[in-house]
């Protein structure tokens, strides 16, 4: 029945790249014959896409506005999926010696202090949001002299901090899928403050009676199942493990 | 053709003034007048290519369409970037006729030119004349009842006026209305009916 | 794929766009230096902005929502004709520009029709006509901003090479962005070669 | 800052495409059909191809490292300069095929030099120049692609309007994209009409 | 001016050969030929606008230098979009001459031309006469020592063809040559020391 139903996602652009989804939607088309169609975008016009019924459901990693997202009634049955994790990298050299840091609020602290570059994405990004509270966290008042907001994707940013010798925020994905063409190393990792949790959310089907709810829901349920999860946590850039299913149910 | 109380200005200057004017079938008239005293743009108005401030053109008490049954030929005729021959094939292609008729027509329009051996030569590397003489075979194909010629002997040599001159003896036979001008007396001249001129503003007729 | 939406964007463009440059270089009327302002105004348009626009407007809870439209190829093809229209009027006036007034008249005299004096004169500037085709067709084949908000980039059906670019960079992928700079490149060279091949001799030069 | 930067790479660009665009339809020579093929197919160079080859070529291990231009608003001229250059050898190539022969011929018989030839040809198709300069201003101050590469986007430095408008929309904030583009929209139309303004009274109608 | 074994040809034909041909100061030729015949096509050639096949052009033993000493005035005068003064003025703008010398020679050019009523009118909107009457005027202002004239009198009307003739006597008493081409007979042909034909591809010196 479902055979030839078109499901559209969408999500941000970090996940999209790490190559999760170009993973799992094969399988589960494999098994149902249901399309799906990844629209990847910034997190907050993610959002957009579903408040206005554009697509059938999102998967974003910004929790405060898919909070608000929820409650303002423009998505139902908000369901963790599965984390990954932030981390800082910069020059070799490493100005700040973030190697000494206790906890990544330190580390952002020195950096501010150091007088080191800092880039930020700038774009209200699930890892712009991110970078913000740790800031606020931290309690460094921005912009400092080394903060430069570029608003552009992950990948970009890499580049410039990379070109720039400066420090940035990255999740693991992108970092794993540019490490060999950067000069910029890890320096920062595994505070629990740095993980980054991921929902799946359906869009209103009483705001948008057109949307497929059903189906949607058919493919959120089988992400959050046994299988889906397993399937997540067996996905692997360069070796490394880069999602951790953490579905609770 | 009848025209009255025709009147063209260029902003608050007026160029002339024409009370009345007559052009009947089978007549053939030439136009005269000092450089820059408005012939051209008497034949244009004419032709309904410009249009007078005051006035109007009728034919048989119809206003002039442009493009129907007078034909305006160009003091600097245009040649449109193609060959000599496809230039003379324009005209033919909007007709409904068989394409052996074209053909033939095609030729004979060559043939009267005198182009024949650069029919495949763009036209815009003809010579001042030739191109004069490519105008008016162009013009023929049309077969308008009126002809309106603007200097079509200028750059003319001695054949070539021979020949315009044959042309306008076969239109008139053949019931054309004939209005040209030139500032050249000649035998071009001497076979007109009437002669206008074009003076102070006014045009006097004989 | 970039290639088919992109020609029928310029296909249904172009005609209109030729009509309007006439109209605009052989008549004068009241409004005549507005819609030349505007045109040009609507030249410095970016493209996402124009996306933007479309996306509102398509979107489901847009005025035409109920078409769905959006992330379709003629939800692209639509961005497209509105991104080239300008550029194709700009240059159709100034093609049209170069001929005489001379030639319009000509054309009437002998009998042709309005449309067929069109055509001719359309035909006279053809290598201009053609210049501008593959002006605006470079600008739409190259464009991104609104084929990716609007089509969605949506792999395998609204992914143009132009956005596979995009996307190639965004992820870093800088070499496999560059060969498919390569491959649209070459395939513009060949559809220009064609292009080309079809101007036949008199190409070079002036006029007269 | 946007205007800046894209008037600095137009002005730079011109002349040159002019003298190109003159050479290209007032001379033949072997290779003429080859140099206009080529420009066509630049034109169809999508400007993220652009902005990456500068980046591989100014970033730090790339040939043009040392002189740091990245992310700075020279390479961002750089950057426009390239993007505009095909168009206005295009257009200008366009204009100057309008021009009859018997100009060249008339001016050089007149005793005015090369140079002076030249200039009142360019006088000759002045509103087609004008508006080839307003087609590739349009075409640079609405580009994203590789202004965002090679300038970076960094807030208050190399941020131009139009990728402000781009970043509102990947926020989501289409609002605020739209404003910023009514924004920019509002400055071309100026600037147009101060073209317009000068433009004088003879710029409608084809010539003759 | 000298010019020896010159030959111009189109593809694989010749248009015509010249053995020998000189043009002397103070020297008033009258070149005649059939349309088609190469007239306009020499006279582009001596003048440097167009290159020969085979041969070359030699003034005072020296190449010539397109637009020094040698004028050529198009059977199809060119107006610039600009006013009948503008048309005047840009031959002036590269002269290093003082401001009032220029206007004094403007309004000499000016008043010479007869278009004193229509100085500020757009030059193309002239008609026929008054644009070729303007672009003597135009080469006038440049005071070459060669003058190749083609069909200057073509559209002018009699106190044209007048003044033509006037400037071609004063030309030649200021000792520069002269060589016309017109199709019509008339007081500028007869003022003229020599004629040559162009006849079957060769030039026929008198
Ligand atoms: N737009 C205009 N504004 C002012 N005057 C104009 C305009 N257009 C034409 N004229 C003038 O109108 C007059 C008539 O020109 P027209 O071409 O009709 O003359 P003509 O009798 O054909 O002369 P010729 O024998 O030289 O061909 C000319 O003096 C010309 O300068
Ligand atoms: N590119 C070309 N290819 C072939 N033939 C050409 C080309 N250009 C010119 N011709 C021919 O060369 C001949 C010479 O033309 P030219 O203009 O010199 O003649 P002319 O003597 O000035 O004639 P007219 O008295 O009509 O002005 C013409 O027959 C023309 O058709
Ligand atoms: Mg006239
Ligand atoms: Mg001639």
């Amino acid at each position: 029945a479902q055979a030839n139903t078109m499901l559209r996602l969408a999500t941000t652009t970090s996940t999209y790249n790490s190559g999760l989804l170009d993973y799992l939607l094969p399988i589960y088309q494999e098994q149902t014959g249901v399309q799906i169609q990844v629209i990847s975008v910034g997190t907050g016009a993610a959002l957009r896409l579903g408040q206005d019924g554009d697509v059938d459901l999102v998967m974003t990693h910004a929790p405060e506005a898919e909070a608000a997202f929820v409650e303002a009634g423009h998505g139902v049955l908000p369901r963790t999926l599965m984390y990954n994790d932030f981390m800082i990298v910069g020059p070799e050299s490493d100005p700040a010696s973030l190697g000494s840091a206790q906890n990544v609020l330190d580390a952002f602290a020195q950096i501010a202090q150091s007088g080191a570059i800092f880039v930020s994405r700038g774009d209200e990004s699930g890892t712009h949001i991110k970078e913000l509270e740790l800031w606020a966290l931290a309690n460094q008042s921005l912009p400092f002299d080394g903060y430069r907001s570029v608003g552009q994707g992950m990948g970009r940013v890499l580049s410039l901090a990379d070109e720039m010798e400066g420090y940035t925020l990255t999740d693991r994905g992108t970092w794993l899928a540019m490490k060999s063409r950067l000069d910029s190393t890890l320096l920062f990792e595994g505070d629990e403050q740095l993980f980054n949790p991921y929902q799946v959310i359906l869009v209103n089907p009483e705001r948008h009676p057109h949307t497929l709810y059903d189906a949607a829901k058919a493919f959120a349920d089988w992400l959050v199942s046994t299988e889906g999860q397993d399937l997540i946590d067996s996905f692997q850039v360069e070796g490394e493990q880069l999602f951790f299913a953490s579905a609770e149910d | 053709m009848v025209a009255e109380n025709l009147e063209k200005r260029f902003g608050r200057t007026r160029l002339w003034h024409i009370d009345r004017l007559e052009l009947k079938a089978g007549e053939t008239v030439h136009l005269r007048g000092e450089n820059g005293s408005g012939k051209t743009t008497l034949l244009k108005i004419l032709a309904g290519l410009q249009s007078p401030e005051n006035g109007s053109v009728l034919i048989n008490n119809a206003r002039v369409k442009l493009g129907e049954k007078v034909c305006y030929l160009h003091q600097q005729p245009y040649m449109f970037d193609r060959s000599v021959k496809g230039n003379l094939a324009l005209v033919l292609s909007a007709r409904r006729e068989s394409a052996k008729v074209k053909q033939q027509q095609l030729e004979d329009a060559l043939h009267w030119s005198g182009l024949e051996k650069q029919a495949d030569q763009l036209a815009r590397t003809l010579s001042g004349g030739e191109r004069q003489a490519l105008a008016m075979a162009r013009a023929r194909l049309c077969q308008p009842s009126f002809w309106l010629l603007d200097e079509p002997t200028a750059s003319l040599d001695e054949k070539g006026v021979t020949k315009c001159v044959e042309l306008v003896k076969t239109l008139r036979e053949s019931g054309a209305a004939i209005l040209l001008t030139t500032h050249q007396q000649g035998e071009l001249t001497q076979i007109c009916d009437h002669t206008w001129w074009m003076k102070d503003g006014r045009l006097v007729t004989d | 794929m970039s290639f088919k939406v992109s020609l029928t964007a310029l296909l249904i463009a172009f005609p209109f766009a030729a009509v309007l440059g006439f109209v605009l270089s052989f008549w004068r009327f009241p409004g005549h230096w507005f819609v030349v302002t505007l045109n040009n105004t609507m030249l410095a348009i970016p493209t996402v902005v124009i996306g933007l626009i479309l996306v509102l407007l398509l979107s489901r809870s847009g005025p035409f929502g109920d078409l769905r439209l959006l992330f379709t190829q003629p939800a692209m093809i639509i961005g497209q004709i509105l991104i080239c229209f300008p550029l194709l009027v700009a240059m159709m006036h100034m093609a049209y520009q170069g001929v005489s007034r001379h030639a319009w008249e000509t054309a009437r005299s002998l009998g042709c029709s309005r449309l067929k004096a069109l055509w001719l004169i359309t035909l006279e500037v053809r290598f201009a006509v053609l210049a501008a085709l593959v002006t605006a067709f470079g600008r739409v084949i190259a464009e991104v901003g609104c084929a990716m908000m609007v089509g969605g980039n949506i792999a395998g059906y609204t992914r143009t090479i132009t956005t596979s670019i995009a996307l190639e960079t965004t992820k870093g992928e800088y070499v496999q962005g560059i060969a498919l700079g390569i491959v649209l490149l070459v395939l513009a060279l060949v559809l220009n070669l064609l292009v080309g091949v079809t101007r036949g001799r008199s190409i070079q030069g002036a006029s007269q």
